[in-house]
């Protein structure tokens, strides 16, 4: 395959998606990230050594990362000293409901998932939710969640600073509305249509009058994630960095 | 008055059947305890998470101790779905309370501070908070109107376990940095612990440990359970061992879908390759 | 974001004139700083004390900087009492805000957890709670009914204040087994650190101390203040000064009743007997 | 003075009470002592010494009988975790109100105290609280407080596991009936007379058909107050040691 005939050059997906990720925490002052998320990991990174902000990643034994005790973080995203945060769904609808209890009627369902973990409690607290999942399927973006772990829009009157921001895919990006309760699409990757979208999205969601192929990182940021970042990452996602970069992580 | 120390059999009696158990997410799972009630044959337990579980709460409901179980979420991590608690949760045979992280936090330091409820902010809208009817939705007495937020009931657990690398014969059990352990064995009625090692001298005279410790006041008795935690970490001692958590997640996988075999069990009980030589 | 490392009228500086200021009861009492406070003519602080206070507080009355003081108590402990505290509440001079331990925590803790309010039990039937408007009593809403309940309001300070023995220039602040002054310190929207000395290595790579530090999240600047909470005691590199505060005591005494004279204020300056010759 | 006409014998008045709050506290599993309180802290620990139980000594450095942070007290109160508690006042009336807040109209009144501690929580959650006051005065002993610091009794449906079970001074030995809100006298010391009781205080109380005098510590008990009691006191209050034992705090 020539390079023509491959619209992401020598930009493998995870490293596109890792500086999608960077470009939307711009300017946060504090992000999190959950045990199970090396690329929003890397993004966040990203992100922070541009801005000075910083990255709490849960489970990381990196001082600069580490949170003091589980109960910190909620704490912490409570009093809005978290800007950041991603959350992922076993099914993610068009209102930005987001399921990770399970599929079909609970409890006794057909599928059960793990949980909802802190989902139904940050989706309120930070105000930039980054909704991220990289399959990008009818199973996953549904008309409507079996189960609202986490819903994406509340009531008038509901105290709610937080909410999502985007929804960054294998395929695409979307700017989500939350007065609205609504997806707009932002950017198709590389090599993406709308239609394939379209055809991989269960939701309706809006189009601008032109979509814009989602931008790839420069040779500089390039550089930066393979070196620096995927060091970085290696604690707490060892496997991940070893299997992206070929990064093989310290001994503590 | 000074928590006497027993055998791991003699620990695992302790926890009585049906008994409110709470647990705290790995690392210091207490899994030698967790084997202990398998074997004992431990019913009806009720587990609270904190706030979430990994092997340990998907082996108990594996062995059939579990009848309820109030957590998070039950997940094996990067080994995959926890196969006997999705499993039971479909099939009815454990009863699920989903709740949220922070909501187990805050009922257990509720419990801690012995005050009836704390309240939380978010939930508000979600499925969970539609089937928890214990919990409560209140209008924030400090606003005019119009500010509902959610009160969650204190939990205080029957029995706490946990799994750490030294505690001392006096009763004191040290943390390191995870201070929910201390929020869990406060709040619970009585604190049973497992460790690396106990030691002969006095934690509490130890300035570098003395601020984070379970104290005697909560702690009932202890075991010395050398490899505790395995498969899982027990930091700074050792690490998890993936290749075992591995083996326990294919072959619960299989024994959830199949309905039996006990070949999970094995590979969850050390030395078992050297046992079936 | 790393915390600056300033001289103490500048760390004094960011405390505006109107703070909600919180500080700890002694030991730790950031006294060097007070003095910069005094010296600067500071006004109108509302001082919340956690949960009760001494010489910081007396002092900082004498020297007219408070306008409101919500605390459990203020005394000298076996020095007797609060001289300045004492004469101002009498006179009016500042508005007292009663409290009870407890509640100052909880209110604290609720800050900490941001959440509008946290319950306690207690309180109800005295004139503690008559006088204080901003605390409500409810029906505990998990009972039936007839449960009253005292609901403490969040206390969410401008600054929190404290010295401690080291802190780091990453902006770590180690408070060894005081964990209330991290609760303080997080439910401050900023916190000033006094240390008596600021290492250049991160604590937090200090197995001993990483569990029992304020992290750099919460705090805004530090200043090295050694010998900072002179006369009070700051553990583990020195103890009160019984000599000295009753001198404080005595002079304060005789200042509060008389009102005038600075001698006081000469007695909290170390050195003072040298300064004097 | 011969021993014939002193009561007392050689035991001092602070050996006496000692005695006195050691036998109120007889059985309890877990007695708290304040920060400035070394004759109940001595009873406490002369309790604790015959029954297993433990002495939490506020400001203590003592492993055995230190805090894990300032909340832990209050927490442990509230879950019924501890047995004893002492408390005193600058007034106290016959229904077991203490005030630790002033005299006079409250809050610009004639003499302003250090306020009300801990006193307004933990006078509700101990359920063996013995109130403290060695000055038996009218000037303490009042008809009615100026100022509820903790309330003696409280409403039915208040939760109120605690309050006082007795009054000791430096005259007598009074009980507390809770249900009631009324002391009754239980012994005088020895060379104290009802009458004078009655003189020095400002409220009415019961007397049962014969008053009992305190009795005095055994000599076995004045040996252990005089040695093991006298040198665990002497952390927490040197001074006190100092004055009453002789003994001189060793060096942490």
């Amino acid at each position: 395959m020539s390079a023509e005939t491959n619209p992401m050059g020598d930009v493998k997906r995870e490293e596109l998606l890792i500086s999608v990720i960077d470009g939307l925490l711009d300017g946060a002052r504090h992000v999190a990230v959950g045990a199970l998320s090396p690329i929003p990991g890397a993004g966040a990174l990203l992100a922070a050594r541009r801005s000075g902000g910083r990255v709490t990643i849960i489970g990381s034994d990196l001082p600069a990362h580490r949170m003091d005790g589980g109960v910190e973080l909620f704490d912490m995203a409570a009093q809005g000293r978290v800007d950041g945060f991603f959350l992922s769904g076993g099914q993610i609808d068009g209102q930005g409901n987001i399921n990770l209890t399970g599929a079909g009627d609970y409890p006794r369902g057909d599928v059960r998932w793990s949980g909802a973990f802190g989902s139904a409690f940050l989706y309120f607290q930070v105000p930039r939710v980054i909704l991220f999942r990289e399959e990008h399927t009818r199973r996953v973006f549904v008309p409507k969640v079996d189960f609202i772990s986490a819903p994406g829009a509340s009531e008038p009157g509901v105290h709610r600073p937080g909410g999502a921001r985007a929804l960054v895919t294998g395929l695409c990006v979307m700017d989500f509305d939350r007065a609205r309760a609504r997806f707009t699409l932002r950017s198709v990757h590389p090599g993406v249509t709308v239609e394939e979208v379209r055809d991989n999205t269960g939701f309706d969601f809006d189009l601008p009058q032109s979509v814009p192929t989602t931008e790839l990182p420069s040779a500089e940021t390039l550089g930066v994630i393979r070196s620096e970042i995927a060091q970085t990452i290696a604690n707490p996602y060892p496997e991940f960095a070893e299997r992206v970069f070929g990064v093989v992580r310290k001994a503590a | 008055m000074r928590p006497p120390v027993l055998d791991l059999a003699d620990l695992a009696a302790r926890i009585p059947d049906g008994a409110l158990l709470a647990v705290a997410k790995e690392p210091n799972a207490p899994m030698a305890l967790a084997r202990e009630l398998i074997r004992r044959g431990a019913k009806d337990l009720h587990l609270v998470t904190l706030p979430t579980a990994g092997v340990f709460a998907d082996a108990l409901i594996g062995g059939g101790c579990v009848k309820i179980v109030e957590t998070s979420g039950v997940s094996l991590g990067e080994f995959g779905p926890a196969p006997f608690f999705a499993e039971a949760v479909k099939s009815g045979a454990v009863e699920i309370r989903d709740a949220t992280c922070p909501a187990v936090y805050t009922g257990l330091q509720a419990g801690e501070k012995g005050i009836p409820f704390m309240p939380i902010r978010g939930i508000i809208g979600s499925d969970i908070l539609a089937n928890r009817p214990d919990w409560k939705v209140i209008d924030n007495p400090f606003e005019a109107g119009g500010d509902p937020i959610v009160l969650i009931p204190a939990i205080r657990p029957d029995v706490a376990v946990v799994h750490v690398s030294e505690a001392d014969r006096f009763g004191n059990a040290w943390i390191g940095g995870r201070h929910e352990l201390k929020t869990m064995a406060h709040a619970a009625h009585c604190t049973l612990v497992t460790a690396e090692r106990i030691v002969d001298h006095d934690l509490r005279e130890d300035e570098a440990k003395a601020a984070n410790l379970i104290t005697p006041i909560y702690v009932e008795a202890l075991a010395e359970a050398p490899g505790g935690s395995w498969p899982l970490a027990c930091p700074p001692d050792y690490a998890l061992d993936p290749g075992a958590v591995r083996a326990y997640a294919s072959a619960a996988r299989q024994s959830a879908r199949s309905g039996g075999g006990e070949e999970w069990l094995r590979l969850l009980t050390p030395g078992h390759a050297e046992a079936a030589e």
